[in-house]
Parts: C-alpha cells; structure tokens; sequence
C-alpha cells in the first residue's frame, strides 16, 4: 500500500450538511437487520444512498466509569458484557493490558489454553456473523446450523472449563480461571475434527452460492487508503487486500510460536469480508491442532498474591479479537481500581467508516454492507 | 382400489334421488349438492394450508438440525390448530395511521380467488370439482386477483415498510405472471385443450411400455416448460428465493407488517393455497395428474397419486426456501425478462415446430 | 328457478353500475382505481354469465391482473395528501353532463333497435378454440396489425420515456 | 524507526518538543511518548501522516484523562508500513475550556472518537465538522468521565 496516498477525511466524505434533496429513511432502531439497537439515518436520492449517519448509544453502559470504581478483577467481569458474542478475547486483552503493568511471566500451559479458547471464540464470533449474514441476505438455514449447531457445541465446551455460556469470566490476571476438565482436550480435537467438514458445509451452502454472490460479490467495496484512514481493523480490513493481524505484527501470548496464514482478499466487497471469516475459521481450528499437540500439564495459574496492586503507571494491551484489533488502555494511579480505562472497541471504530461505507450504493445493498461489516452493539455502544 | 370419485358421485345421486323422492324437487337437490360439493372444496382449500404449515415446519426443522414442534400433540402434528385457535382470538389491531376500510378488505381480497381456483383442478379420476373449458386461463388469471389484495394491504397500513412491499409484490408479480402463462402455453399447444382434466386424461400411456406420457417427459419443451413454470410459480406465491415483498431482513415483513390475528391468518392461508394449487397445477399440466406408474394401473387409486406428486412439487417449493437466499430486486427482474422470458418463447416456437410435425 | 340466470344479471350490472360510479365520483385516487378493480371483475362475471368463458379470463388476467395492478402501482407511488380536497367537477360539468345524456340516451335507443337480432346470435359455446381459429384466419390481417400497432406504440413508450441524460 | 530514531527525525522538524521521560518505579509501555502542546497539534499530525519515513498511516486510539488540576489528551499511532508506534499526549490546562484541534481532517478515523470524548470527558475539538454527543442523549448535562462528576439522581434512584 502507499502510504502517502492522501485518504478521504472525515469532513470531505460527509459534509457540514445533510443533502436537502432527496428522501430520508430511518433504518432502527427495531429493525431486524440491525442487530441490535443501532440506528442508521440514511438519505436516499431516488434508489442510491446520499448519506449515512450511524446514530448509536442505545446500549451505553459506561463502562470505562464503572471499571473506575471496581477493582482490577472485578473488571474483567465488566469486558464479558463488551462484545458479548467474543467474551474470551475481551478477558484476555483485559488481562494483557493489566500483566503487562504487573510484569508478571503466564505459565505455558495457561497460554495454550488461551489460544485455544480465544480461537474456539473466535470460531464462535464468526459463526455467529454467518448465520445472522445468511439472514440478512435472506437464507435461514445456514444461521441454524451454524448459530444453532456449532456454536452450541462451543460453548457446551466453554461451559465445561468455566460454567458459563456467554459470560465466561475464564481468563483471569495471571493465567486462566482453572485447568480443564479431565477428557476436554480430546472433546476439542473430535468437535476441530468435525468442524472442517461444517466449514466445507457452510461453502456448499451459502459461501459459493450463486443467488448470494450475486448479492454480495463488488458491493460495498473497501480500498485498503479508506480502511486504514477510517482505522478499521480485523476480518474488514483483511477483506481490502491489507495483510494486518495483531497475532503476526504484534506477537502476544505463544502466537509466535503458532503456524498459520493470513487471509487477505483482493477488493474488500462484502463478500470478501464474508470469505475472510470463514477461512480464518480455518486457520483457527488449524492453531487449535497445534495447541492440542504442544500443550503439556502444568501450572495454569501464575503466583500471585491474593491482593496486588498494579504499579503507577499506564499500559497498552491489544490483541485481534473476532471483529478487529481489541485494545485497554489503562491508567493506574497505585490504587487497587484504575485510575482511568479506555477500551479501544473495533466494532466502535468499524461502524464509522459506515458514513462512508453505504454513500453510493443502492438501497437493497444496505443490508447487505450493514450485515457485512459484523458489529456487535454491546461493544459499540459500552 | 378404491376410487373416490366414483364413489362420491354415486353417493350424491343417492342422496338427490332420496330427496327428490321425498318430495324435494330437483332443481332444488342439485343445488343443494353443489352446495354440498363447494363446502368440501372449501373446507379442503382451508384444511390444505394446515397441513402445508406443519409439513414446512417439520421440513425445515429437519433440514436445519433441529425438531420443530413436538409438544402439541404426538409429534407436534395439532401445533398449526394450536396457532389457528390462538389467532381467531387475537386482538385485531389497525394502525392508527391505517385506511381501515381498505386494511379490512385486504386479507378478504387476497383469500377470496384461492377458493375459486380450485374449481377445475382434476383431483382424479372423477373428482374435477367443475370442468371448465378454459380450466388453465381461469386458475391463472383469477389468482391475479389476490396481488390486489396485498396491494391494498400495502396501501391500506400507512407504513412505509408496507408500502415498499406492496410495491414490490405489484413490480415482482405482473412481471412472473408472464412468463408463467407463457410456459403453460407449450402445453396448450400439443394437447389442443385449456381443460385440466382433458389435459391431464391425454398424459395417460407409455413410450415402450415404460416411459410414461407426461409432458415433463417430452425432449427439451417439457422439461423447459416445467422448470420456467415451476420457477414462476415459486416467484408468484412470494417464497424464497423470490420474497422480497415480505424480505424480512429489509423490509420487515412486508405487505403484511401491520396486519395481526385473523387478517395474518387469511394472508398466511392465501399463500399456502397457493402454493398447493400450483403444485397441483403442475402435476396436471406436467405430470400426468393421476396417472399412476411403476405400479401396475388400479393398485393405488388416482387421487392418491395425484396427492402424492403434488406433495412431491410441494417438498420442492419447502426445499427452495429453506436452501436459498433472497435475490435483490434488480436482479429479480432481469431474471425474469431476460431469462425465463426469453427461454418460454424458444420453448412455444420449438413446441409450434413439434405440433406441426406431428400433423404431418 | 330460471328466472336465475337474469336475476344474477340484474344483481351483477348493479354492482357494475355502482361501482362505475365510484370511479368517478371517489375523491381518493385509490379509492377510484380499486373501484375501477370492482367494476371490471364485474365485467368478467358478465363475461362468464353469457359462456363467453375465455373473455372473462382473459379480461381478468389482462385488466385486473396487469393493467390494474401496475395503475394502482402509479397511484401508490403519485399519492397525494390533498386528494381529498380536490373538487371533483371542473367548470365544464354542464357541457360533459349533456355529452353524457345524448351518449347515453343514443346508446339505449340503439339497444332498443338491435336487441333483437343481438339475442338470436349469442352462441352459448365454449369460445377460445373459435376465437383462436377466427383470430388466426379470417382476421389475420387485422390481428396482425393490431400487434405491430401495439409493439409500435411499446417502442415508442420505451423510446419517449427513457431519460435524456443515458 | 526505533524511539530514538523517531525522536531524531521529529525534533530535526519540531526541535522544541520533548519526549516525556520515564519515571523510576512506574510502569509504561516501550513506545515513544511526546508532549505536544496543543497549537502544535495539527502541525505536527499532518507531517507525521504525510511524511514519508514516518508515515504515521493508522490512528488507533484516541482518548483523554482527567488528571484533576489537568487534561490530558491521548493519540496512538501506528504506520502499518514500518511497524513503528508513537504515543502523543496533549496537556490541557485550562479545566474550564479544554480545546484542541481536531484531527479528523488527517485520520478520518478521529471522527467518533473525538465526539465520544467531547461526550464523556467535555474536550471540545476545534475544527470538528459534527461535534455532538454520540453516546449520551442530546440533553446529557455534565461529562461523566470526569472526576468531579456528580450523577445526577434520576426516577430509578
């Protein structure tokens, strides 16, 4: 990519204005496309989108003040409720952010059962996006078996580790919540066994489907200067042709120590952004193969002192969450709360490129871009 | 076996020379026997749409990985009674925004064609309801009706969801009823007849004693002429891959967002009517009607084989739904006009070709 | 018994009659095209009353299931909210009302003169096989006039319709 | 481009800026951290964007501490092309009238995060083309994320 290549700013693509012409439709905040409660407040000239203005906040819980006046633990609580579909990753980048402060060293067997919980999540996430994508182009099945079918089994799993099934509350400071269950490990390698052949289900489904490429192949496209200039991260950014994965750039965890490929697609259309998801599936049951063979019994929890506090100072946390590079920023003042938290959400920071995203296109596409860039409103909103 | 055709017309006579005996005169027990005969052809159009429910329910399901519905019954088999009860007593809300004279009269419209459609269909042998000459023009452009009536429901539910649905479905059913009519005209041509008992009579018979004479059956018009239709069809009942009258994902529920209880009920009954009088339609047209096969004739009686092979096209349109995502507006209607239109005119020529050789 | 037939006639042109007057009289648009709805399906049942079996249908799947439709598609996108405010006569009321009676009164006149020899030709036969035979014989050369005519006409729409800037 | 290097090739075009020194016994990550004063902002923003050696392509975060007596404005940068990071941090001295400039017209991607903050935290952004609440309603009185906040009690309190 050229770097110097000047991107469209925020002022250029949406003007001090509104357009006066045209008709304006409120997309939200009951719709069912949304997903959730987002509203779109779109301006349409005849069949093609003028304008479009995210209006969000329905969901806002303040989080970033209540973590204020919680203790570090009982924060991590508070990142299961962010993205609520991608829970794990939220409790590890937490936890990084605040080990990273701490300087404490995570024991290997802890690590490994990080990656293959983050990844079994991110297979989750994504599968999560592709039944609810599948509904918003129109195809039912595919969100049942992939919602209703795969994903279940995932968090039967999550379930056995920690009890829980949305909110797992399973990475903590130093390590993870407790060691698996005797016979886990080979519950995850049969379901990695299967999932391929669910992976090659999906495609014969609704991946190569003539009716849904046509719905989704050259819609919606991304350049790489837009994507990077309006900061979206993840699966999106992929999509454009863009090689960008904290995994690879920013090593954290044992992810240095894993093998995979990058997913990259050619034109960031919407069906790219789709295909992106799926093969990182892929790649994901291909890390978890790795971690079964590698992992070994050991210490899941570092030693930690039953109260600590976290030195004055500030750290940086971030790792590539299902929708996009997750970060915490956090500020401690010494005091068992910190002093200041800011979560970098990529859902946040992906819907915004929305404005510019939808302008152009048809109405019918919409959707279709809406469904595509895959937010999740908890982590929009906070 | 048993034929119920027969059967049912012996019984009428019995019953009119009973009360015609009895001092009844016989104009009047006629007509209490069409009565008679239309009831049964209404309570089966409403039966008809229960049983299409529960099947697309339990199909579904098992395409999906899952049940369906279990509790209400063995089975599940009286969840659609459950529901249908359950409707009848749901509160009828109109939109204060609403025309409500036009909101009311949209399900009527849209329900009342079903009923008469099924008039000429040739449920076997024996069990045409009325024969009318012109059987297969009369089902086409009488359920033409029914889009007035979710265009009134469009109108009527001062909602702009509904409104772009009702637009929709007007734009998407003129458009397929075209190339619905067109793929019928094939069939029209080589059996020289509109009835559908005449034409589904003239489908009986083997080629070496194997083949049987359907239409699908011809070389390239009949499969052609089938598939256009059975598309078309697909896209006049508003079903997957063709709903975007009622797209949920965009425009809510379409024509009928704001319709509740019993006037959803009639939009819902329409629907699956018609999804049972096409398939009905193509068995007749395409399939040979009653006409058995495999089996030596008499085993299994005409209206069961027509019943099965109308299930069978009615398991397709299941199949489609559950398969396929939604098409974009734009592309519904290239569809249509550069594809199937197109398609069916080759398919009357190549017919018209066919006919003449076989007047010589 | 018999007098069945005329009695459904009378019920029927009443229905056409009211309905036409609806047409005109409704000051919704809407409410004017679903009127006009009703009074041709009425038509259609004329059609059928008389066994002319293939009119009706054909009146019913050309006007209501396609004209119709794509008019009521017009109104639907055209509506307006101040229809209900339009008067609906303009200051040529008087003049079109005494068109109307000479119209109308020559029209009845006329029935008068013909009924006769009218009543004697209806056929009460099945019709398509004799229209098709009629249209593709004898009237060949006026049928395919008709649908060059018409083909014509559906150019020039396109053509006239098409914006001027593609 | 490691920190000193960075620093380097920031003070041979901005010598008055100074990188803020790590103080004994606090943590902090290896990244090179700047004060800018705010009237720099803008300038600054726009040769780290555009200069090529730099190429500071990728906002990943913005946002703000309430110190108390100060306010303290934090950008991220990241160039995806060389791998290199920069923290900039803006002191706000002024509790009653914090302003910097906006930056959306270098990282469109500063567009809601800026909002968000003049939403929560009360900065306002100069220059911003749509500068309103974007997560509290309209009518949202004080900013929350400060430290002297007070909630108002509302009908469930």
């Amino acid at each position: 990519m050229n770097s110097t290549t000047v991107p469209k700013t925020a002022a250029e693509v949406f003007p001090q204005k509104p357009p006066e012409k045209g008709m304006f439709i409120s997309l939200g905040p009951q719709h069912p496309s949304t997903h959730g409660v987002l509203r779109v407040a779109i301006t349409v000239d005849g069949e093609n989108v003028t304008s479009a203005q995210p209006d969000i906040g329905y969901l806002h819980r303040a989080t970033e003040k209540l973590a204020e006046k919680r203790t570090y633990p009982q924060i991590i609580v508070l990142t299961d409720r962010l993205d609520y579909l991608a829970a794990m990753t939220n409790n590890w980048s937490f936890c990084l952010a605040v080990e990273k402060m701490l300087g404490v060293q995570i024991p290997e067997r802890a690590e490994y059962i990080r990656i293959i919980v983050g990844e079994l999540q991110r297979i989750a996430s994504h599968c999560v996006f592709l039944g609810t994508y599948g509904i918003d182009i129109g195809a039912f099945t595919p969100f049942l078996v992939a919602f209703g079918r795969e994903r279940e089994r995932i968090l039967d799993l999550f379930e056995e580790i920690c009890g829980a099934r949305l909110t797992y509350n399973y990475i903590r400071i130093g390590g993870v919540m407790a060691d698996t269950p005797v016979g886990w490990e080979k519950k995850v390698r049969d379901f990695v066994k299967e999932m391929w052949g669910h992976i090659t289900e999906y495609d014969t489904l609704l991946t190569y489907n003539p009716i849904f490429m046509d719905r989704t192949k050259n819609i919606g496209t991304m350049t790489p200067e837009m994507a990077i200039a309006w900061g979206v991260t993840g699966p999106n950014l992929r999509a454009t042709g863009f090689r960008a994965d904290v995994r690879k750039d920013d090593p954290y965890g044992l992810y240095s120590k894993m093998k995979f490929d990058i997913p990259i697609g050619k034109q960031g259309d919407c069906w790219e952004r789709y295909w992106v998801r799926i093969s990182e599936m892929r790649e994901s049951l291909k890390m978890i193969e790795q971690c079964l063979d590698m992992i070994q019994p050991g210490e899941w929890m570092a030693k930690l002192p039953k109260v600590y506090r976290v030195p004055v100072g500030e750290g940086y946390g971030h790792l590539e969450a299902p929708r996009g590079d997750l970060g915490f920023y956090i500020v401690s003042d010494g005091s068992p709360s910190p002093y200041r938290m800011h979560i970098r959400a990529p859902s946040f920071i992906n819907l915004q490129a929305l404005q510019q995203l939808i302008v152009g296109w048809k109405v019918a596409d919409v959707i279709a871009i809406l469904g595509s860039v895959d937010i999740v409103l908890g982590e929009v909103d906070r | 076996m048993f034929e119920l055709g027969p059967a049912l017309s012996h019984l009428f006579q019995v019953m009119r020379s009973f009360a015609t005996s009895h001092g009844v005169s016989p104009v009047l027990a006629i007509l209490i026997s069409k009565i008679i005969q239309t009831n049964i052809i209404i309570l089966l159009v409403s039966l008809v749409p229960m049983l299409l429910v529960y099947a697309e329910r339990k199909v579904s399901a098992f395409m999906q990985a899952r049940l369906g519905p279990m509790n209400v019954g063995p089975w599940g088999i009286f969840q659609t009674l459950a529901d249908g009860i359950k409707l009848m007593f749901k509160e009828d809300v109109v939109p204060s925004g609403a025309d409500w004279w036009v909101h009311f009269m949209a399900p009527v419209v849209a329900v009342a064609p079903v009923f008469v459609c099924y008039a000429p269909v040739p449920f076997g042998q024996g069990l045409t309801p009325v024969d009318l000459n012109t059987g297969v023009l009369f089902i086409l452009s009488v359920s033409g009706i029914s889009t007035i009536g979710i265009l009134l429901g469009g109108w009527g539910s001062g909602n702009k969801y509904s409104m772009l649905g009702g637009l929709r479905a007007a734009a998407q059913l003129v458009s397929f009823e075209i190339p619905r009519v067109l793929s019928v005209v094939p069939v029209l041509m080589w059996y020289g007849s509109m009835s559908l008992r005449t034409i589904a009579l003239a489908q009986q018979g083997r080629w070496f004693n194997i083949i049987p004479k359907w239409f699908i059956f011809y070389p390239v018009i009949g499969q052609v002429a089938f598939i256009v239709f059975l598309i078309s069809s697909v896209a006049e009942t508003n079903r997957t891959p063709f709903d975007i009258p009622e797209a949920e994902s965009e425009l809510v529920a379409g024509f009928h967002t704001e319709f509740g209880g019993m006037k959803f009920a009639l939009f819902f009954l329409a629907e699956y009517a018609y999804v049972f009088l096409a398939s009905a339609m193509a068995t007749a047209l395409f399939l040979g009607g009653g006409d058995g096969f495999l089996l030596p004739n008499g085993i299994i009686p005409s209206w069961i084989w027509f019943l099965l092979k109308t299930f069978a096209i009615v398991f397709l349109f299941l199949w489609f739904r559950w398969t396929y995502p939604r098409l974009r507006v734009d592309r519904l209607m290239q569809f249509c006009w550069k594809f199937l239109m197109p398609w069916s005119f080759v398919n009357i020529a190549l017919a018209g070709a066919l006919v003449l050789v076989r007047m010589r | 018994m018999s007098h069945l037939p005329s009695l459904v006639f009378y019920a029927m042109s009443a229905a056409l009659i009211l309905t036409a007057i609806g047409v005109v009289t409704m000051r919704s648009v809407f409410y004017s095209a679903v009127s006009l709805v009703a009074a041709l399906t009425v038509v259609a049942g004329l059609f059928l009353l008389y066994g002319a079996d293939f009119l009706g249908a054909a009146q019913v799947l050309v006007y209501i299931g396609g004209i119709m439709i794509i008019m009521l598609f017009v109104v639907m996108l055209s509506q307006r909210p101040h229809d209900s405010m339009e008067r609906q006569t303009n200051d040529q009321w008087f003049r079109a009302l005494c068109l109307a009676l000479v119209i109308g009164i020559s029209l009845v006149r006329g029935f008068r003169i013909f009924i006769n020899q009218m009543v004697s030709t209806v056929v009460p036969v099945p019709t398509s096989a004799s229209l098709g035979r009629l249209l593709l014989g004898d009237m060949l050369l006026p049928f395919e006039t008709v649908s060059l005519i018409l083909l014509a006409a559906l150019v020039g729409a396109v053509l006239f319709g098409q914006d001027k800037k593609s | 481009m490691n920190s000193e290097q960075l620093l380097a090739s920031i003070q041979a075009k901005f010598p008055e800026l100074q990188a803020i020194p790590k103080v004994q016994g606090q943590v902090r990550g290896d990244e090179l951290y700047l004060a800018v004063p705010p009237e720099k902002l803008t300038e600054l923003c726009r040769f780290l964007r555009f200069d090529p050696p730099l190429a500071f392509d990728f906002l990943s975060f913005v946002t703000s501490v309430d110190w108390k007596d100060r306010f303290e404005v934090v950008y991220y940068l990241v160039s995806t092309l060389h791998k290199h990071k920069l923290v900039l941090k803006v002191n706000l001295s002024d509790r009653a009238n914090p302003e910097v400039p906006s930056v959306t017209e270098i990282w469109a991607a500063a567009d809601w995060q800026e909002r968000e903050i003049f939403d929560l935290m009360g900065i306002r952004f100069g220059g911003h083309y749509n500068l309103r609440r974007i997560l509290l309603p309209e009518d949202w009185e004080g900013y929350p994320l400060r430290k002297d906040y007070v909630p108002k009690p509302d009908r469930y309190d």
